[in-house]
């Protein structure tokens, strides 16, 4: 059904997209608690930080990763000379640019989620003996699991469609960075190629669906977990 | 021994509240009218809001002092609090409810299965708060406070939507945890007879004060706090000891203070108990004579202490001293119909259902 | 107000046509890749001269019917040239010899599939017998100015580029210069799309002596 | 009149109810022990709980008939509903809170400013509920629901954390709306005595049935009942008519029915209004001859109709006619010394601030 | 302080970023509250279409646009042909591009709010006599204002951004619809011009934080005026 070039560009795509996503949740987590809940200097500053991948075009985000993290920048140096690691035309680094890009997104939808958390909720687990800690990963944190949810799917699919940064900064690596937006971006690149070409958008699109669908059915358990299904049928 | 001394503000109203408790008392009730400041204070006292001066000590434990820079966190003071709008944590069953106090503070005193037996949640354990009555949820509140371990427990009309058959089975169990654990409560409750079951001391709030800190007995029976206490409540409150345990049919025999001796329903308590009784000036008639072939058991001969007219109204107070002074409420016409006055003797008839025979009490240590 | 004599051209001709056009009023540049280009010529976009980086897409629009042969012209031409990061620069030979280097230091270029400076570049790897080794490893971009940043943040040790970018910055230095018989001339072609005078007024301007001057100064050849 | 018949399932719980009322009833109480389903039929009448299968008509108003295909929708059915949890709006301040039926369904009854004075709402009414106290935003959700313009009251434990003295306002209040306007009230209460004030009716339920639908007096005399009700809530609930207004200093007195008169607190009412009294059976004394110099002034002659003693504790009940039954509570060792039996003449004593004056009663339009 | 090419970008990315944002504002809220509430057939279809622009990359995206709405487009050349409007390299153009590719953000964000607001106040309002539509406009509308709010920041910071699907559709035109990523990306086509390129792109950064600041403010004020701030410092 699928040829290999889409099957090559499908898989990639996917561990690229998963491991971007999974790899900016704990630090959106973080980043969001600390922007929900926190009161500290220049706030504003990293809040304007987490959100410049969204409003810089990705293109230039992709040229920033490159002059940071290539072979040669002041982060790429070091981890190539000390653990031999390279990121730049590589699938990790695709990750990483998605990951960044994904990023505001997810901080987001987890962010908005706190923010309608009943802090009450968390003053009576502190009455009976929870600490900081032990409050958010009791309470807090199953409190927030739709947004966690949607922080998920929309860094997916964000990850799943990014095609700026990814380009710029690790280029198109047949195998090895050629995800399915480049893949197509080549195609739609080609005269003539539009019938391929918009086989792969809609398999990207078929793809995101499939995780959207999965979502809402996690979010649905999520929301009945956490009691709030429940409060709409009453 | 409780010991509060807080001041702050919120919004317009300023909540500027000392308490010092006697050493002996464990039990300290608030009353007072809605909005005069008694969740306030207790939330200051769980660490939830944090006065902008004060002082608070439960027993031993400073849990604030602002001036010595103290500040035991929320945390930290190991509290059970029954919150007044429950506070369920939505996301997880009756049971982790439950035990979510019981996890981080080690397991008490009361275990799991006494708090589900005695506040009847086993057909609830694994429901979602969302699925629960009113009541059932007060009542998961209240085992999730009772089984965090608590060193102090805070009580915000806990039993406010329970029926009074649910409530004769809660009051005594907390009281008794108090007893026979020693732990400290503050109970906010509206309803005088509530507190008077189990309250050594009562708070009586006012716009954000403290306007009296006393006994119960002492407190509704002083007449210039009847517009806070509500007159109804008007009472006396005495201490007797069980002196016969088996009297008559299912009555036993208890000797007041005074040495007059009254009839009432058996309680399962060794003879010799101290107990708390109410009487309430409803409940006490008057009579010039001893009245012979009367269904009412307990009639006490005294005399007059007092009479005071309402200014509104047709009943009058009188006081009388049968050994203790005991209260009754009747109307002007029959005072003046039976001429009391002061120095009077005469007899006071007590219905012997009329006393509170569910207090608990509290066996002295001597 | 008079609509302006819009020319869409070649993302790599951004520079010198910028500097032309503002010698001219009512002239404006519409830059992206060749491309993309003709793509929103066939959507309608209101081009009057249309200058592609290669001559299949002023084709494809003569295919589609909405150029006419005769209003196309060959352009410029431009050639290939490896560059280096400028510090790190040895002369090198463009041949098989160079593949060792080429492997290690990775390769930047065009993608072959989309970009044209990519294309030609493939047809000369080809031509000396290197493209095997390197069509799963050559940094393939999006268009020859990302190639071109490659070698500038030494991210990669050479890339290959046209000279007229090569001649543009200061961070790279020329290591070899393709021999032009090893693939397709680069040629760039200029279309006149509409009929108002003033667009083919605009078309001979581009084409006079004095824009060759500029052109020239930026690395491209105009043809006579 | 009030007619539900609903059948419904939420998770194990059924609710399986059926209730009708008299024709002149406007007052149903529901009562019950926590989970009995109250709640949940109250949503079903609201709207908010759609039944398996059922019919409600309250009134004229068929507001439900799933065989007949009709459902009134909630936002149609005029309802001013008072939920157990409150339920204010947390974005509107409690001005906007209380008008927002108003604006909806038009001025009714009940002006703002009465609203807001009676509920002492005026200092409140610019803030928003999160800044309000647990009695305050009940009396904020009262004064909403009142303000809709209702054909129809739900109160869900409309009362349950205000203190005695507010109660004794507003419920008053809410039973002079009913007389006057003749809107129909669904009552939920824990509080017999609430219920005995203002309802007509009592439906007592249990897990999710109604076991019995009757008047307040008939429900409580029902010593079968009583394991529902509440043995302490025991007594005699009489019709009487004002007889002579000013008897006696602040006194009037009232014939009830059998013709057997009652001295009682005088009340604002005019001379001939039908009045509700309760006696409650620990209120009632026994005497075999009428006692004299005695406080109480309701001294009633008649017989003893039959004696109940209970099957645990020293007390008995007796049902003495004195023109009508009215019960009295005594111990067993008092029925025995007195040697009562059926028949046996004897003298029921009343303390007359025993007698629930606050019953606001309806002026009968006979 | 400013360049005019700078202004002339700063401006038209204004107002493409802003009618883009409020333009898709209403149908996101319409969209959203049938996704959260609605239950009818294909209601995974309508997921998956409002998700597509954010999986499949903007250039495609820009694509499908000019084959729908170009001139010579099945939408556009009625459009042109009726009513003599042309979307397609125009400045309105480019806020449709934007306003597509902002809109599964925005529709997300207000989703998550509505799906935590209390139903149970929504049915007291029922029972007050609040028709459905009324509802709506008193209840449900105030109570998902910080999701509105978030969703309009995402949606303006995403507008800010666009470039793929922008340059594909309507070209870049100095004055027309040279938003500020397209200006960057014509410096960026221009060796030597990198000092110029980090100034645009500084200032673009600088124009979202602003409006991000502001969002803040708001959303603040929001919250406390449906009563959340309260909620939490008790
Ligand atoms: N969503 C639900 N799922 C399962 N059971 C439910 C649900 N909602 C309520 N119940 C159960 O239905 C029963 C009736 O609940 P309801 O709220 O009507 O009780 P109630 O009589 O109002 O009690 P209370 O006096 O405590 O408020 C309870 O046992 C409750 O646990
Ligand atoms: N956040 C706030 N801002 C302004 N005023 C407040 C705030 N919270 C409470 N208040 C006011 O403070 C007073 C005391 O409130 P508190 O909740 O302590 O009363 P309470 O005694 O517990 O009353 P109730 O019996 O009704 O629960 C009330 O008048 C209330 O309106
Ligand atoms: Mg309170
Ligand atoms: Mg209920």
């Amino acid at each position: 059904m699928l040829t290999p070039f889409e099957t090559e560009a499908l898989l990639l795509s996917l561990k690229v997209g998963g491991i971007a996503t999974l790899g900016a949740l704990i630090p959106a987590i973080l980043i969001s608690y600390l922007l929900a809940r926190g009161r500290f200097p220049l706030k504003w500053l990293l809040d304007g930080i987490v959100h410049a991948p969204l409003v810089v075009p990705p293109v230039v985000i992709g040229y920033l990763l490159l002059i940071g993290l290539g072979p040669r920048g002041p982060i790429g140096a070091p981890l190539k000379d000390w653990f031999g690691i390279t990121i730049a035309f590589t699938w990790q680094g695709a990750a990483v640019a998605a990951g960044i890009m994904a990023f505001p997104l997810m901080v987001r939808a987890i962010r908005l989620s706190l923010e309608q958390v009943d802090m009450r909720l968390e003053q009576a687990a502190t009455t009976l003996g929870a600490g900081r800690w032990d409050v958010f990963f009791s309470i807090t944190l199953p409190m927030i699991a739709p947004g966690i949810v949607v922080s998920i799917i929309l860094g997916f699919a964000r990850a799943l469609g990014e095609f700026g940064a990814t380009i710029t900064f690790v280029a198109n690596i047949p195998g090895e960075t050629r995800t399915m937006p480049l893949a197509l971006y080549t195609l739609a690149q080609t005269p003539g190629a539009e019938a391929q070409a918009g086989r792969l958008a809609l398999l990207s699109v078929v793809v995101a669906l499939i995780a959207l669908i999965a979502s809402e059915v996690i979010a649905r358990k999520t929301r009945r977990a956490i009691g709030l299904h429940g409060e709409r049928a009453a | 021994m409780i010991s509060i001394d807080v001041k702050t503000r919120l919004g317009a109203f300023t909540l500027d509240a000392q308490i010092e408790t006697g050493a002996d008392s464990h039990t300290l009730a608030l009353y007072g009218r809605s909005g005069c400041g008694k969740t306030s204070l207790v939330n200051t006292v769980a660490g939830l809001l944090r006065p902008d001066q004060g002082r608070i000590v439960i027993g031993q434990d400073v849990l604030l002092d602002s001036q010595a820079g103290i500040e035991i966190p929320a945390q930290k003071r190991r509290i059970g609090y029954v919150f007044q709008e429950g506070r369920l944590f939505p996301h997880l069953n009756v049971h982790n409810n439950l035990i979510y106090g019981q996890r981080r503070n080690g397991e008490g005193p009361i275990s799991l299965s006494q708090a589900v037996e005695l506040l009847d949640l086993a057909p609830l354990l694994a429901r979602k708060p969302y699925a629960l009555s009113g009541g059932e949820r007060q009542r998961v509140a209240i085992g999730r406070a009772l089984l965090a371990n608590p060193r102090l427990l805070l009580m915000d009309e806990p039993l406010a939507s329970l029926d009074s058959h649910r409530k004769g089975e809660i009051l005594p169990f907390i009281a008794r945890l108090r007893d026979e654990i020693g732990v400290p409560i503050l109970y906010v409750s509206h309803a005088m007879e509530e507190i008077a079951q189990f309250a050594d001391q009562v708070a009586l709030m006012e716009a954000g004060r403290v306007v009296a800190v006393d006994t119960v007995e002492r407190l509704t029976a002083r007449l210039d706090l009847h517009p806070l206490t509500g007159r109804y409540e008007a009472g006396a409150f005495l201490s007797a000891r069980i002196t016969e345990k088996n009297a008559a049919d299912g009555l036993m025999r208890l000797t007041l203070t005074g040495g007059a001796k009254l009839l009432v329903p058996m309680a399962d308590r060794p003879l010799g108990t101290e107990m708390k009784l109410r009487i309430r000036a409803r409940d006490v008639s008057i009579a010039l004579q001893e009245p012979r072939d009367i269904s009412i058991l307990n009639r006490l001969p005294g005399t007059v202490i007092d009479i005071r007219p309402d200014t509104d109204g047709p009943m009058a107070e009188v006081l009388i001293d049968v050994g203790v002074p005991v209260w009754s409420r009747i109307t002007k016409l029959s005072a003046s119909t039976l001429s009391l006055s002061p120095g009077k003797p005469v007899w006071a008839l007590i219905k012997s259902v009329a006393i509170d025979r569910t207090a608990p009490g509290r066996p002295k240590p001597d | 107000a008079q609509e302006p004599v819009r020319v869409f051209a070649a993302a790599s001709l951004t520079e010198p046509l910028t500097q032309l056009l503002s010698q001219q009023n009512g002239v404006d540049g519409v830059f992206a890749s060749s491309g993309t280009l003709a793509r929103q010529i066939e959507g309608g976009a209101p081009a009057d001269i249309f200058i592609s980086a290669n001559p299949k897409w002023s084709n494809y629009l003569i295919e589609k019917g909405i150029a006419r042969p005769e209003q196309g012209a060959d352009f410029l031409r431009n050639r290939l040239v490896v560059v280096s990061p400028k510090e790190s620069a040895i002369p090198l030979v463009f041949d098989t010899t160079a593949g060792a280097a080429f492997l290690q230091d990775r390769l930047a270029m065009g993608d072959p599939d989309h970009v044209p400076a990519g294309s030609y570049a493939k047809q000369a790897l080809q031509a000396i017998g290197l493209w095997s080794d390197l069509d799963s490893v050559a940094v393939r971009t999006a268009n020859v100015r990302a190639a071109l940043a490659f070698v500038e943040q030494g991210a990669v040790g050479y890339g290959i580029v046209y000279a007229s970018d090569a001649t543009a910055s200061d961070k790279v230095a020329v290591v070899a210069t393709i021999p032009e018989d090893l693939h397709q001339p680069i040629l760039y072609t200029i279309t006149l799309l509409s009929d108002r005078p003033e667009a083919k007024a605009a078309l001979t301007l581009l084409q006079n002596g004095d824009s060759a001057e500029v052109l020239k100064r930026f690395g491209f050849q105009t043809l006579p």
